[in-house]
């Protein structure tokens, strides 16, 4: 177990709440976004920008990411990796598919 | 003989066992839930025509669900800060409200669902309802598993909380790793069917 | 090195303008996994013998110094790399760049199936009919094509039965009925998947008509079979027996059988259109 | 038993056992009973394929239909094969066996971290390999689309295939968990003094692979599920609209992708077969260093090529994918990825061959199999070279060429390994020793025949012949010069299956035998040797958990009094 003393316990729900905050703030942000009419590409663009804001809320604070051990950064680090490969190497694959 | 660092973290690592676990089953997790979405952007690629989730969806409900996700995130980890501050009745307090937003979301989950069905919209429909169907499916599979850890907890598990509570705690944590990111996954998943 | 895989079982013609190339670059590489091969095991017999317990009795802490190895890796490196961009990389990028589109090119559809490839050629006008799969009659009609179109009218299919003019750029259309087949001209190096939903180009020049394979096998093992389309992926229960025969004419030959085949289509539609209401 | 502070009923010593070394023990035997009911599809599919047109002797009769094997079973049979092989018997022995078993015992831990979590993952493989077989029995038989289950032939294919995605979910499972145990194990019970460049190759290599399933298997999980939905739910994730089945039209929504299904499947299945391999390479090193009674040449070179092999393995995985269509620029990615992944390799045989000179080299059985396993391994990833060159795999690609590649790394190379291992440790396992006699003729005579059945494998390919034929090539005329190979292929299996007599009665008359009282027959240094008894204690491994103090292939120490200086050796 980590040890933290009560005080910073004490922060640390301060933060959360905060963070909280934040999270439903930016639910509704992207909700009305969606309502505007922006076109395909900047639409997918700023629902992911926020979408990967909330994620990294919730991953650095709620899971303690900004505090975690190196070996969990290693780990994570080479799970993004072949997640980014994963997510687009089949994309580009497909995109330039031999086709009559 | 027991398990070293079942409790305490090894000096080197500054990791316990149960921490390292779950974070390497999250990160698999990661690429399971990458699979689907690499899938999902195929699929809208190649299709040609996709249609924009809003028109199909019921974008109030899924914002009300993901509030719930969010909430129950936050109370979550205030319950593992309670009992780090030896609160044992704020943290059974915080854990019942998780699950009882748990349940929230799986309620809201089930009248989309039916909701679908009865206007005749099913995976077999198109690709889009099809992935639809599978990835909210599979988060929603996430949500029981993590409402029967949790309740095990709440429940028949607090046992240890006398027996051996810097164990219990790490427990928490580390069900609060796993709640947190299935709330992570919700927070993708949300604008990724809904909104675009 | 190409008379030993030849020896070892490949054809020992090639009968395409890129197949020597192919045939080079399988020739290059088995060049260089013989020399790894010869090399290492060479080495290694020679250690197993020297360095026995009952020869060496007591083992060298330190063992090798030399650092050979690391330019060993090296240079296998650098033979790679010229593989790669001196031979694959080029022959991958005229096979997908270099489709043959011009009018002297001759463009076929061949649709896949199980188990048959379905031939269509657009006849005359030069220009596919349109298809439908709402129209396939797997007697009549394979591929759907729809005979009340313009374009369609003058279009030719048949049954794995592929016919082809020798030294004539070909560009086939690839494309499948229902599942993965992968067409297949073992004697012209060709090979492409026909994947569901897509049309990939293949496209190729034979360079040897099917008179002269007969004359070139006599004697083999394979004497009197001509040239045929194999089918590569496993497509179920007949895959194995998913076979057309592939004729390669010398151009003039290759029009008679188009004239030919002309002729059976209007003597077909003329007994055609009454009967066809009745049963 | 000094650590064995609580009785045990027979049912949680031997069943739901969360001892690391009893899990392996069950591993073990289970995988072994898998691979030998795979080498019997395999050879009745011999039969059919050198003599198409008679009836299967013996298991015949199981077949109707005069002991003819229709071809949709054929089918059957060779996917069964090639799954069981590769996720019902290799994996599960060299990794659940072997991982579970030496790998706590080698960085000097109690067991593994999470034992229960170990005992699931076993029993989760279990339940997974009893639901793969089971297709045999529902109507139209086992899956018969190929271990690679390509759609869409897979999606319209029996109710098997749907039995083998729902074997897959938990074999995959099984998987996850117990990579998770052995990442979770290297990393946090290494005992002191066991830093990273102190691992034995074994350890390592388990841990790259660990790490390999643990990334590379949710992805086909992912498949998977999609295509249960496309089977059960009628989804159309891996199929276009207007396909026509035997003269149906299908009526499904469409626009789907047969291609998307290949990328999440090889996704897996690259890092898969490296899977296969790394565990081998891990035994082979071990066996080797303790034969040849020197350190290995290049401890770090095999350490960081293994670690690149890992990483890279992820991204070459579309050389299964030439001929889909593939554009020049991702070609040219993917066969350069490929060429660079071979680097890796090359430089572990390096450092192999390179340990020899100047070794003592003893030849006993485990050792025979480790040195076999160098050329056949060789002549495996060799013949991987042209395949990974898009422009000559267009000739070699779905050939019997690919197949004998394969072949020669799975079959002569990693079962080669995995054989030399078990000679190796059964000392520690049992206590007693294996036959040396009955040993040597097992390989010896494996060798011939491995290499009679795969040999002309290659003959064949460049022959053009097709993977897959039910009659083995005869229909086509390319064939004709190479069909008289599939008799000689045949019956070298047959021989190779007979051969295996001599290592089964060795197994059990060596079980029957008298414990020797050896602790470490071999003189070797790791501490699954030096550090415990033979066979090791239950629960706990050590009377006292042991201390390590050098590198993992101290033999022949100048200076030193015997030839091995185990790792715990305080000078
Ligand atoms: C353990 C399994 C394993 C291993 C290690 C490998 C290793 C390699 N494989 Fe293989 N492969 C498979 C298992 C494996 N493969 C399987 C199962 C398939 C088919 C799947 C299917 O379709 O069903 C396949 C198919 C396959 C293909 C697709 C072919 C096709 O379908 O058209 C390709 C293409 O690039 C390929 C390439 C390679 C390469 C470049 C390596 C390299 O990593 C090899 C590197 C090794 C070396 C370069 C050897 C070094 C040698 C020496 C240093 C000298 C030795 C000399 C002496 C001993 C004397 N493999
Ligand atoms: C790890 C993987 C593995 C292994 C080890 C093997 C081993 C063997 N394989 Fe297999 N094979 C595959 C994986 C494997 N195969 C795959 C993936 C395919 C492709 C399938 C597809 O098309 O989809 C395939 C396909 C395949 C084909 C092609 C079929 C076709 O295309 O139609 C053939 C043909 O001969 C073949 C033959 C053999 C033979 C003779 C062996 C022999 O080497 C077997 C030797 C086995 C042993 C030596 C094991 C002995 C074990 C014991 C004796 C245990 C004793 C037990 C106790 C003590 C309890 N295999
Ligand atoms: Cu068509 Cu095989
Ligand atoms: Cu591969």
């Amino acid at each position: 177990m980590s040890e933290y003393t009560p005080e910073e316990i004490h922060h640390h729900v301060k933060t959360y709440v905060m963070v909280f905050v934040a999270l439903a703030a930016l639910t509704i942000i992207t909700v009305s976004i969606s309502y505007l009419d922006l076109g395909v590409l900047p639409a997918v663009t700023l629902a992911l920008i926020v979408a990967s804001i909330k994620g990294s809320l919730v991953a650095c604070y709620f899971m303690h990411l900004i505090s975690e051990k190196v070996t969990i950064y290693w780990t994570l680090l080479v799970t993004l990796a072949f997640f980014l490969v994963l997510m687009f190497v089949p994309l580009s694959t497909m995109l330039v598919q031999a086709k009559v | 003989m027991d398990i070293p660092f079942t409790v305490k973290e090894r000096p080197d690592t500054g990791l316990y066992n149960g921490k390292l676990g779950i974070w390497l089953f999250l990160a698999s997790e990661v690429m399971l839930f990458g699979g689907l979405f690499s899938a999902y952007v195929f699929l809208r690629t190649g299709a040609e025509s996709w249609p924009v989730g809003s028109d199909i969806l019921n974008v109030p409900m899924a914002t009300l669900n993901t509030m719930f996700l969010i909430t129950s995130s936050v109370t979550m980890v205030m319950s593992w800060a309670s009992l780090k501050l030896n609160d044992f009745g704020k943290f059974k307090m915080y854990l019942g409200f998780t699950i009882l937003l748990a349940f929230g979301f799986l309620v809201v989950k089930y009248f989309e669902y039916t909701a679908k069905f009865e206007h005749h919209l099913y995976p077999s429909t198109n690709n889009f309802l099809g992935i639809y169907f599978t990835m909210t499916g599979l988060h929603v599979l996430h949500v029981v598993g993590g409402i029967i850890v949790i309740f095990y907890f709440l429940v028949p598990g607090n046992k240890m909380w006398q027996s051996d509570p810097d164990r219990f705690v790490n427990r928490i944590e580390i069900v609060g790793l796993y709640w947190h990111f299935v709330d992570l996954v919700w927070i993708f998943l949300f604008p990724v069917f809904y909104l675009l | 090195m190409l008379e030993l895989l030849r020896y070892f079982g490949l054809p020992t013609f090639s009968a395409s303008t890129q197949g020597p190339a192919i045939d080079n670059i399988n020739v290059l590489a088995h060049w260089l996994m013989a020399l790894l091969f010869v090399g290492w095991g060479a080495f290694f017999i020679y250690t197993l013998f020297r360095f026995r317990a009952s020869k060496n009795p007591k083992a060298n802490y330190q063992g090798i110094r030399s650092h050979f190895s690391s330019y060993l890796e090296v240079v296998i490196g650098v033979i790679e790399v010229v593989l790669l961009l001196g031979f694959a990389i080029p022959i991958w990028a005229s096979r997908v760049n270099d489709v043959p589109k011009g009018p002297d090119a001759i463009h076929i559809r061949v649709v896949g199936q199980q188990f048959a490839w379905n031939i269509h050629y657009p006849g005359p006008d030069g220009v596919f009919g349109a298809i439908s799969v709402d129209l396939v009659d797997e007697v009549e009609n394979p591929i759907g094509l729809d005979r009340s179109e313009e374009f369609a009218k003058d279009d030719i299919f048949t049954v794995n039965q592929l016919h082809i003019p020798v030294n004539t750029p070909i560009n086939i259309s690839l494309s499948t009925k229902d599942v993965i087949h992968s067409f297949t001209l073992t004697e012209l190096r060709v090979k492409q998947d026909a994947i569901p939903g897509m049309e990939i180009p293949v496209w190729f020049e034979a360079t040897m008509t099917t008179d002269e394979l007969l004359e070139e096998i006599k004697g083999t093992a394979r004497e009197g079979r001509g040239f045929e389309i194999a089918c590569a992926q496993l497509c179920g229960l007949g895959h194995y027996r998913m076979k057309g025969f592939m004729t390669i004419h010398e151009m003039d030959g290759y029009e008679a059988w188009l004239a030919e085949e002309q002729e059976y289509l209007s003597e077909e539609e003329e007994d055609d259109w009454e009967d066809d209401w009745e049963d | 038993m000094s650590t064995d502070y609580h009785k045990e009923s027979f049912f949680t010593k031997y069943i739901w056992s969360t001892d690391h070394k009893i899990i392996g023990l069950q591993y073990g035997i289970t995988a072994l009973l898998w691979l030998l009911f795979g080498f019997i599809l395999m050879m009745i599919m011999r039969y059919q394929l050198a003599y198409p047109e008679s009836p299967i002797p013996i298991v015949g009769a199981l077949l109707g239909d005069g002991g003819l094997l229709p071809p949709e079973m054929y089918n059957s049979l060779g996917a069964m094969h090639g799954t069981i092989m590769i996720f019902l018997g290799v994996v599960p022995l060299a990794f659940g066996a072997f991982g579970n078993y030496f790998l706590p015992l080698q960085i000097g831990a109690i067991d593994m971290a999470f034992p229960k979590l170990n005992a699931t993952s076993y029993w989760m493989y279990f339940v997974g390999s009893v639901v793969m077989v089971t297709g045999f029995f529902v109507p139209g038989g086992a899956a018969n689309s190929g271990w690679t289950s390509y759609p869409p032939l897979s999606n319209i294919a029996t109710t098997g295939q749907t039995v083998w995605l729902c074997g897959m979910v938990f074999l995959i499972t099984s998987s996850l968990l117990g990579s998770i145990n052995i990442l979770a194990t290297v990393i946090q019970l290494r005992t002191e003094g066991m830093n990273w460049m102190r691992l034995p190759i074994f350890v390592w290599v388990q841990f790259i692979t660990a790490f390999l399933l643990l990334l590379a298997f949710p992805p086909l999980e992912a498949a998977s599920v999609l295509q249960l939905m496309d089977r059960l739910a009628g989804t159309s994730f891996f199929m276009p609209s207007g396909l026509v089945v035997s003269g149906v039209a299908l009526s499904n929504a469409g626009g789907g992708s047969p291609l998307l299904w290949q990328h999440l499947f090889w996704f897996l299945a690259h890092p898969e077969v490296y899977v296969l391999i790394l565990p081998a390479f891990g035994i082979v090193v071990e066996v080797i260093a303790n034969n040849t009674r020197k350190p290995i040449w290049g401890y770090k070179s095999i350490v960081y090529a293994v670690v690149f092999l890992g990483f890279m393995s992820f991204i070459v995985w579309a050389h299964h994918m030439f001929i889909t269509g593939m554009g020049t620029s991702m070609s040219s990615f993917f066969q350069t990825t490929t060429m660079i992944i071979s680097i890796p390799s090359v430089v572990i045989l390096t450092a192999l061959f390179m340990s020899l000179w100047g070794a003592s080299i003893r030849y006993n059985t485990p050792m025979l199999f480790a040195l076999g396993f160098l050329p056949m391994f060789g002549i495996g990833g060799l013949t991987g070279l042209p395949l990974g060159l898009a422009a000559a795999d267009i000739y070699l690609h779905d050939t019997y060429y690919v197949i004998g590649h394969f072949h020669y790394v799975v079959a002569p190379g990693t079962i080669f390994a995995l054989f030399a291992g078990i000679y190796y440790w059964f000392p520690k396992m049992t206590g007693k020793r294996m036959n040396e006699t009955l040993g040597k003729l097992h390989f010896f005579f494996s060798l011939i025949f491995m290499n009679g059945v795969f040999l002309p494998m290659m003959a064949q390919g460049l022959a053009g012949v097709s993977r897959r034929l039910w009659d083995g090539g005869e229909m086509y005329a390319h064939a004709a010069g190479v069909l008289y190979l599939n008799e000689v292929m045949s019956i070298s299996a047959w021989l190779l299956g007979m051969t295996q007599i001599f290592f089964i009665v060795n197994m059990i008359i060596s079980l029957m035998s008298k414990k020797t009282g050896e602790s470490n027959p071999w003189g070797a240094t790791t501490l699954d040797w030096s550090a415990t008894t033979s066979p090791p204690l239950g629960h706990g491994n050590f009377e006292v958990v042991p201390t390590v103090y050098r590198g993992p292939y101290e033999y022949s120490v100048p200076g030193a009094d015997k030839d091995f200086t185990p790792q715990n050796e305080k000078v």
